[in-house]
């Protein structure tokens, strides 16, 4: 897709494809798995299942093989090539292919024998991968239309499921007008500078003022992002999406569309709009104390456990927000530490739904995981590690993220945001401690020990302990987060 | 052996014979356990007296030496030392003394008690922790000493832990006398405060150095103390000031306030009449209850500077003396009416203290030890004849049946009354004339309360002495059957106390009143100095015997002994009649002065009602309730509220979105 | 050679791994292993801390035994451990109090045995690492992730209303400490180091101080905890197992007391010059105040836990009366007292909740009115909860003593009406400590079952009175303690004194 | 006709789709409808633009939107036919069980 991109904007196609080499792969890999799955009569599809982790750890590796150490603009400067983008296309890979060992299983047993199920993950990749590349308002655009796409169509996956299509259509709905709002802006972006390029953008806000509509577009852009993150008030799809959709897709959606639309803040922000910083900083806040705020309070009402998890997915953006606010490298990499580390533990956080999930009944309400320390201990302690991280609680890795943030916040001098970050953090920690409590404290109505297939087992496993594991030895992973910012 | 090991040897000898009597006591079996422990009193008693007669004769100096570093931080050091002086020499040789009598004593007493090994144990451990009490050189170990003599204590009026009254009796004088080191230990810190040091060494040097200047420049004592950087103040509240000195002594008084159960304190002795008899003896008759006296003594240096504090101590001995002995002429508990004469007779000693005659109050105190520790032991002997019958009215005409116990209590109650060449005239006499001496503040109060207290004490000793031991018998027939003597480990003891409470008068009256005996120990100024007439009209013992006859105090007791005598053995109705006319005063005294009910309703109740308040409102109500669980409901509430904004209809949704939209874009028009 | 093991990285990793191969072996199927395993660990944490004793010599008052790695280069947060006059008395503490409750566990706790050594185990680790750490986020680290499985103890094995309590606690505890996160986070991306010798050396300015200062007291005041945020505590204690109680009592509470003098005195010493007549004063409050209250309570565990609140009000009063007393002398006994009544209250408490215990395993009953005359039945029992229960109430002989007579003579040094207000103590404390011991222990036997309980075993005998011996000990013969505490603690006072000079000028 | 009028009818049509999505109760289609509306609205935005910088991209962009849109509306009609199957109705108020 992005070739065509590349041939329309170019004269003629006299090009290096080499960097672009991961997305052709993906691309045509994709498009072969899809025939192949049309022809295979494997009822269950083990073989497009296989085939699609095949695909998704063969890009995985080429990206690392040539991971950039420089930064450079590509294809008429639509496209970039940096660290920081490799870095997120590999982090994204690797969600994408844990949570569909996550989702393996759920699907199985649901009968969601699609083939396309697995496609839809590979070209929401695809469309991740470009999106985090884009270097101009355009190939943003076009990345995240195809990430957002393949994600409506994931979340209707269930087809018997009334509350599938219920939150596909609301997804759909706001997501399209999302993405409406961030045309409009671009619009007029492109209307007062005259350029889609991001640098040029950056190049004109050097040079001349920002004029009020110009502003204004940005207003409408970022609105497009807080809508991307589910920060508030443009979160209301969260809950319900989350726990509308399958929950094998909401692992997915949970993770990797997070980490790709922090990579699209970072390159609409910092990459085009860093001339009129202090304006989106002031915006953030506001969505980051909301999202805080409101995340935090509501996720206190919840009894369903996957809407409990979407709410707190609400407040992390809000915590998540202040490294960008703090508007320089280092909290830009504290942002990223952050984003990163929460799709890890979010993802285990689903992931351990599906696990308990024995056959076609589901696990809804926080009680389903009464005694589960009991049932199961390893289980239980893996998903209790996961809550008390996402707690931010100390020796686990949520702790260093939050701990990157509020320094971030705090070097650069909003100590009241650090506070309310504190404050809120309590709140939050009460009702992950309810989740603890009933894995360990409450006696369980079904005595009958949970065994669980090895991909979950797998998965429930490489989050549980890089969660642990990252707690203990964060410094290589910060290390990389700074790393992927030294061309800012 | 060097004079110092002895004195290890007297005061941990006892220590070995507790622990080996309450580890070991059931191995052991009961003969061997009082063997020991009767051994190892022996032993200190020895060494004891070979102390005292030593400073008797004058051979010996002061003894000050450290045993171990308690503590020592930063300058400060607290040690664990013996100082052994005259005073202490004497107070080692009564406590052990007193001490190896009841051992001997409790053989008989306790013989058929399953807590046989348990009681030599607790005073044997009683005996060591009162020698470390006198025998302490610094106020740490002075406290430590006056804590453990009330743990013991505690322990032991709690003996029989099976009596609801007893184990609430116990209760009572640990708290009684915790009041009293609550002032003690502000004392202490007073003296580190002024004088920078636990030692008494460093304190009576200043002392002294005061002294000396006070006596050369005439101008009254501030001047002397602000010479020695002494006159510091304390301020409880803006405007008023106190004198240091006079905050350390009175403070340093209301601990020996509850330990010698002085009035307001004095309301735990008489119910720890509960504990064994022999514990009375050695506790609260001899030793134990006199440790406030001989803390003040001990402190004298410093009391002398403290007109206040003396003229306090006074009054409160004075009110004590009287009114004390007062109630135990309604009582007819054996026992209690022996430990209310034990409170009138410490109310005497206390005097003497207030108008600085402290050789006096001590000799009293010795005197008394071996009196009262008789009388008590006497009384105990006859609550075994009677099987543990401590009632007045059920004894009477035991003359006969138990002549040693007779004679024994006949010399106890002489000598408490104060009869002439018994050994309470020369102690008791000597205060008398001290205090008529004295012109401090109260002292007219306190001559009179001591004067009357003359009459009380012989009215109540004779009324006692003849409801026992005269008149027909009142015994219940199931005990008149096998009413005996009491066996010998008994009455041994009770003759080996008879001898010096009828001589020890007349024996050491010359050393200890007028004589130089406590020129090391204890400290008066020439201005205080009470006993002046006593040293020209003393002469020898026997000459101040007669003289004892011809004083007016001598006719007060005879007033009183006839009295009782003619009430309670010759006209017992005219007794009916006083008890008809003189009622309300009567049930005044039976219900002692209403102390025990004010404070049972103010301080126990009360403080019991004041934590139930606080616990109530102030930490489940307020703090919990209100702050903790109230906040979180609230937050629950705002939780619940921002819930609802969740309509699950997508065009609220899109409104929402639009609205967020126009907000933000008003925010950045604001911002300009 | 003994000088060349990393003594205090001992210390922290070998009881958690330890409690991780007890967690994660064959557990309650193979009890005896378990069972073995801890109990050799936590011996073998009390030779360590023999040792450490041993290679400790405390004449510099400086930091000793230090070992550092680098860990976060990137946060300049690195893995650095050192032991002062002030943190060794606390770890061997830690090491013998954590023995104590292996040993007591055998009996006592009835189903998911092996967990609970674990989760011991796993404290013990984690509260030397606090004592032991000299980086702020270390130290962070240790003194948060050792609420969970004090959580998991109270919640798993608690009482019937021991959710509540559990989360009451955690929650309590965490709202003190993230606020101090946030302070040490802002010092430290101040002067870019979290060693806890830089943040006591930076010089701050009065209005940083304070907020700082504010924080630490919010989570030092909390965990000692100071009246009015001392709810938590009876709570928990009340709900927690007997050796959470012991754990709880004996160990986490000194963390606040410990955390003062590392943290709030030096670091802040102006604010806390300026503010400390608040928390003298709060301190008083709950000398005072408590006392009262722990006279009015039925159950035994909420007593002594009243008790506890009580005692620790000494620990601050003596911390805090400094800043009110000239000579250095008077301070540095004042500090003495604060830190000899934190051991002594670590030994007496635990050996309370140890009793208590002991009943509880037999009458199933922590009420007071569903006892009396236990001594009939227990004789021995009785005797050595009556040391306790005296050591308690104070008195001189016992470790109980010297504190509160170190702290109300200094603080008389101050004011004496302060040290009067304090000194109600030995009325209240005796007042409470003895009624209690007079209901449940004298008297004639209540019942038949109290009639029938038998005396104490082996078991807890040992605990009891090994216990019994280091009051007693202590009480007798302090220098040795005194010892190794006082010259950090006049470097404390030191180091306290010399930033007041900086910020003022 | 100057730029202005041009961005007014884009902003008038923008303002009527996203209000047409806010008051519309009823039938889920409409809601497809507005957003292509929406769409439209961007794209008279671009070409106006282009048309007055003189400039291709824009142009170039709306044919992009174009496409995108075309790929939406065939999501959003497959969504359509799932939802029809599930609640065989398509009222935009009967999505109400996902709240709170």
């Amino acid at each position: 897709m992005s070739t065509l991109l590349a041939s329309l904007t170019a004269p003629t196609i006299s090009h290096d494809f080499w960097p672009l080499l991961p997305e052709l792969f993906l691309l045509t890999a994709a498009s072969i798995l899809l025939i192949v799955d049309v022809f295979s009569t494997d009822i269950d599809r083990k073989l497009s299942y296989n085939l699609a982790q095949l695909i998704l750890i063969s890009t995985g590796v080429i990206v690392l093989f040539q991971f950039p150490t420089s930064q450079d603009f590509l294809y008429h400067r639509h496209f970039i090539n940096d660290p920081l983008s490799a870095t997120i296309k590999v982090s994204v890979i690797v969600l994408a292919s844990i949570s569909l060992m996550f989702a393996r299983p759920y699907i199985l047993q649901r009968k969601i024998l699609r083939g396309e199920y697995y496609l839809l993950h590979l070209f929401a990749v695809l469309g991740m991968m470009v999106l985090v590349s884009g270097a101009s308002l355009l190939s943003l655009y076009l990345g995240l239309e195809l990430m957002s796409l393949c994600l409506y169509a994931l979340v209707a996956m269930r087809r018997r499921e009334k509350l599938s299509a219920e939150a596909a259509v609301k997804y759909f709905v706001m997501g399209a007008i999302a993405s409406g709002f961030i045309l409009y802006g671009i619009s007029f972006v492109y209307g007062v500078t005259g350029k889609i390029h991001l640098a040029d953008i950056a190049a004109y806000l050097t040079e001349n003022e920002a004029s009020l509509t110009l502003r204004f577009a940005l207003v409408f852009l970022v609105t497009g992002l807080a809508f991307k993150f589910g920060a508030v008030p443009f979160q209301m799809w969260v809950p319900d999406v989350y726990h509308g959709a399958p929950t094998s897709t909401t692992v997915f959606l949970a993770s990797a569309p997070k980490v790709a639309a922090f990579g699209l803040a970072i390159r609409i922000l910092v990459f085009g709009f860093a001339g009129i910083l202090a304006d989106w900083q002031s915006l953030l806040m506001i969505l980051a104390v909301l999202s805080m705020l409101v995340g935090n309070l509501v996720a206190l009402a919840q009894t369903n456990i996957k809407r409990l998890l979407a709410y707190s997915a609400i407040a992390h953006m809000g915590y998540f927000l202040l490294g960008l606010i703090a508007g320089n490298s280092e909290g830009y990499s504290a942002s990223f530490f952050y984003i990163l580390t929460y799709a890890i533990t979010s993802l285990g956080g689903f992931g351990c739904l599906i696990y308990l999930a024995k056959g076609q009944q589901e696990i809804n309400q926080i009680d389903d995981l009464k005694g589960l320390g009991m049932r199961n201990p390893w289980a239980g302690l893996l998903i209790s590690f996961l809550f008390l991280s996402m707690a931010g609680l100390p020796p686990f890795v949520g702790f260093w993220a939050k701990l990157e943030v509020i320094k971030a916040v705090l070097n650069s001098g909003h100590i009241w945001l650090a506070i309310i970050a504190a404050a809120m953090s309590i709140i939050g920690l009460f009702y992950y401690l309810k989740v603890v409590k009933v894995i360990f404290f409450d006696k369980p109505e079904i005595e009958n020990p949970i065994r669980a297939e090895r991909s979950l087992r797998l998965g429930l496993g490489i989050t549980g302990i890089a969660v642990a594991v990252l707690g203990l030895f964060p410094a290589q992973l910060m290390d990389l987060c700074q790393k992927v910012f030294q061309y800012i | 052996m060097a004079l110092f090991n002895q004195l290890i040897i007297i005061a941990f000898a006892p220590l070995v014979g507790a622990i080996l009597a309450g580890f070991f006591g059931k191995k052991l079996g009961k003969k061997w356990t009082h063997r020991i422990a009767i051994g190892l009193v022996a032993v200190s008693f020895v060494l004891s007296l070979k102390f005292f007669l030593a400073f008797l004769y004058g051979a010996a100096q002061p003894i000050n030496q450290t045993l171990y570093q308690w503590a020592s931080f930063a300058g400060i050091d607290i040690q664990v030392g013996f100082l052994v002086d005259s005073l202490t020499a004497m107070m080692m040789l009564v406590v052990t003394f007193v001490s190896l009598m009841v051992h001997i004593y409790s053989i008989g007493y306790m013989h058929d008690d399953n807590g046989y090994q348990r009681f030599f144990s607790y005073i044997s451990l009683f005996t060591f922790s009162m020698l470390m009490l006198v025998m302490s050189n610094n106020f740490l170990q002075l406290f430590f000493g006056w804590e453990a003599v009330g743990v013991v204590s505690y322990l032991l009026i709690g003996f029989w832990f099976k009596k609801e009254t007893a184990i609430f009796a116990n209760m009572k004088a640990f708290l009684v006398n915790r009041v009293g080191d609550f002032g003690f230990l502000l004392g202490i810190g007073g003296i580190l405060y002024l004088f920078g040091s636990f030692d008494y060494a460093p304190v009576f040097d200043k002392m002294a150095q005061a002294r000396t200047l006070q006596e050369s420049l005439t101008a009254g004592e501030v001047s002397a103390l602000s010479a020695v950087g002494l006159e510091k103040t304390f301020s409880p509240w803006g405007g008023i000031e106190w004198s240091a000195i006079s905050f350390i002594c009175i403070c340093l008084f209301i601990g020996a306030m509850g330990k010698s159960a002085q009035v307001p304190l004095h309301v735990w002795l008489p119910d720890s009449m509960e504990g064994p008899t022999p514990i009375s003896a050695l506790i609260h008759a001899a030793t134990m209850v006199t440790a406030g006296v001989f803390m003040v003594a001990r402190m004298s240096p410093l009391f002398e500077f403290s007109e206040t504090a003396l003229a306090m101590i006074t009054l409160i001995g004075a009110i004590t003396a009287l009114f004390m002995g007062l109630i135990g002429i309604v009582q007819n508990d054996i026992k209690r009416i022996v430990a209310y004469s034990t409170l009138s007779q410490l109310g005497y000693m206390v005097v003497a203290l207030g108008v600085s005659a402290y050789s006096a109050a001590i000799f009293h105190l010795f005197t008394h030890a071996f009196f009262k520790a008789l009388l008590f032991l006497a009384a105990g002997s006859v609550i075994v004849a009677l099987h543990h019958e401590q009632d007045l009215r059920k004894m009477g005409g035991l003359r006969k049946a138990m002549p040693i116990t007779y004679w024994a209590s006949l010399i106890g109650t002489l000598a408490l009354i104060g009869t002439p060449f018994f050994a309470g005239f020369y102690s008791k006499d000597a205060i008398i004339s001290a205090v008529a001496e004295a012109d401090g503040w109260g002292s007219n109060f306190a001559y009179f309360a001591v004067m009357a207290g003359v009459v009380v004490t012989a009215l109540y000793s004779m009324r006692m002495l003849i409801l026992v031991f005269h008149g027909e018998s009142r015994v219940e027939e199931s005990a008149k059957a096998h009413l005996h003597e009491s066996p010998k480990v008994i009455t041994y003891p009770l003759i080996l106390l008879a001898i010096p409470s009828l001589m020890i008068g007349w024996l050491m009256a010359e050393p200890m009143l007028v004589g130089d005996y406590f020129k090391d120990a204890i400290v008066v100024h020439q201005a205080h100095d009470t006993l002046v007439y006593l040293r020209e009209i003393f002469g020898n013992a026997f000459a101040f015997g007669l003289h004892g006859f011809v004083t007016p105090v001598f006719w007060l007791l005879l007033a009183g002994a006839v009295t009782a005598y003619i009430c309670f053995a010759w006209k017992p109705q005219l007794a009916q009649m006083a008890s008809g006319i003189f009622a309300p005063i009567k049930t005044i005294l039976q219900n002692k002065y209403y102390f025990d009910d004010f404070n049972q309703k103010f301080f126990a109740k009360g403080s019991l009602g004041l934590g139930r308040f606080l616990w109530r409102y102030g930490d489940k109500a307020i703090i919990d309730d209100g702050i903790v669980n109230g906040s979180a409901r609230s937050v629950a509430k705002i939780a619940a509220k921002a819930r609802k904004l969740q309509t699950g209809y997508l065009y609220h949704y899109a409104l929402l979105m639009l609205v967020g939209l126009l907000i933000l874009i008003g925010f950045l028009l604001l911002r300009g | 050679m003994l000088t060349q093991i990393p003594i205090l990285s001992l210390l922290i990793w070998l009881p958690l791994i330890g409690g991780f191969l007890v967690l994660f072996g064959p557990g309650d199927k193979l009890l005896v292993w378990s069972q073995r395993i801890s109990l050799l660990v936590s011996s073998v944490i009390l030779l360590l801390t023999g040792v450490l004793l041993y290679l400790y010599n405390g004449n510099s008052g400086q930091m000793e035994l230090i070992e550092f790695s680098s860990w976060i280069p990137s946060l300049n947060i690195n893995y650095s451990l050192g032991v002062d006059g002030i943190a060794v008395p606390l770890i061997a503490l830690t090491g013998f109090i954590n023995l104590l409750v292996v040993i007591g566990a055998i009996g006592s706790i009835k189903f998911r045995r092996a967990q609970y050594f674990s989760a011991a185990l796993i404290m013990t680790g984690l509260m030397n690492g606090v004592f032991a750490a000299q980086d702020a986020i270390l130290f962070y680290i240790f003194w948060e992730a050792m609420l969970i499985p004090m959580f998991l103890m109270i919640g798993v094995w608690g009482g019937p209303n021991r959710i509540y309590a559990t989360i009451k606690f955690f929650l309590f505890t965490f709202f003190g400490s993230i606020f101090m996160l946030v302070a040490l986070i802002y010092m430290g991306q101040e002067i870019g180091s979290f060693a806890i010798n830089d943040l006591q050396k930076m010089p701050l300015s009065m209005t940083a101080q304070t907020w700082v200062f504010v924080a630490f007291v919010a989570a030092f005041a909390v965990k000692i905890p100071m009246v009015p945020v001392h709810t938590w505590l009876p709570d928990a204690h009340v709900e927690a197992p007997t050796g959470g109680s012991v754990i709880l009592a004996a160990i986490m509470l000194k963390m606040g007391g410990y955390g003062f003098l590392r943290f709030a005195l030096p670091m802040t010493p102006d604010a806390a010059s300026e503010y400390a007549w608040i928390l003298v004063l709060f301190s008083l409050v709950a000398i005072a105040y408590i006392g009262f209250v722990a006279l009015a309570q039925e159950d035994m565990k909420k007593l002594i836990a009243y008790s506890s609140i009580a005692h620790m009000g000494f620990v601050t009063l003596g911390i805090f009366i400094i800043f009110s007393l000239t000579a250095s002398q008077a301070s540095s006994m004042a500090l003495q007292g604060a830190m000899v009544q934190m051991i002594s209250h670590g030994l007496i408490s635990g050996a309370l909740f140890f009793s208590i215990g002991v009943l509880y395993d037999r009458v199933h009953s922590r009420k007071i009115s569903d006892y009396g005359g236990v001594i009939n039945s227990m004789p021995v029992f009785g005797a050595l909860l009556m040391l306790f229960v005296l050591a308690n109430a104070g008195l001189p002989g016992t470790s109980g003593f010297i504190g509160e007579f170190f702290v109300i003579l200094s603080s008389f040094q101050a004011d004496w009406r302060i040290a009067a207000i304090a000194a109600t103590t030995l009325i209240l404390g005796a007042a409470y400590s003895l009624w209690l011991y007079k209901r449940v222990v004298f008297g004639k036997p209540l019942n038949e079952t109290i009639e029938r309980l038998e005396d104490i075993n082996l078991r807890e005998k040992f605990v009891l009175i090994s216990l019994a011996i280091l009051i007693l000990a202590l009480g007798l013969y302090p220098q040795p303690l005194i010892e190794i505490m006082q010259p950090s603690i006049e470097q404390l006072l030191e180091t306290s004194q010399s930033k007041i000079v900086e910020a003022v000028e | 006709m100057s730029l202005t009028h041009y961005l007014t009818v884009s902003a008038v049509l923008f303002a009527i789709s996203v209000v047409g999505i806010v008051i519309n109760r009823k039938n889920v289609i409409t809601l497809l409808m507005c957003i292509e509306l929406m769409l439209l609205a961007v794209n008279t935005n671009f070409i106006a633009f282009s048309r007055y910088l003189d400039d291709s991209v824009g142009q170039v962009f709306v044919f992009f939107i174009l496409t995108v849109a075309a790929a939406e509306a065939a999501i959003g009609l497959a969504i359509l036919v799932v939802l029809f199957r599930t609640h065989r109705a398509i009222d935009v108020e009967q999505l109400e069980e996902l709240k709170g």
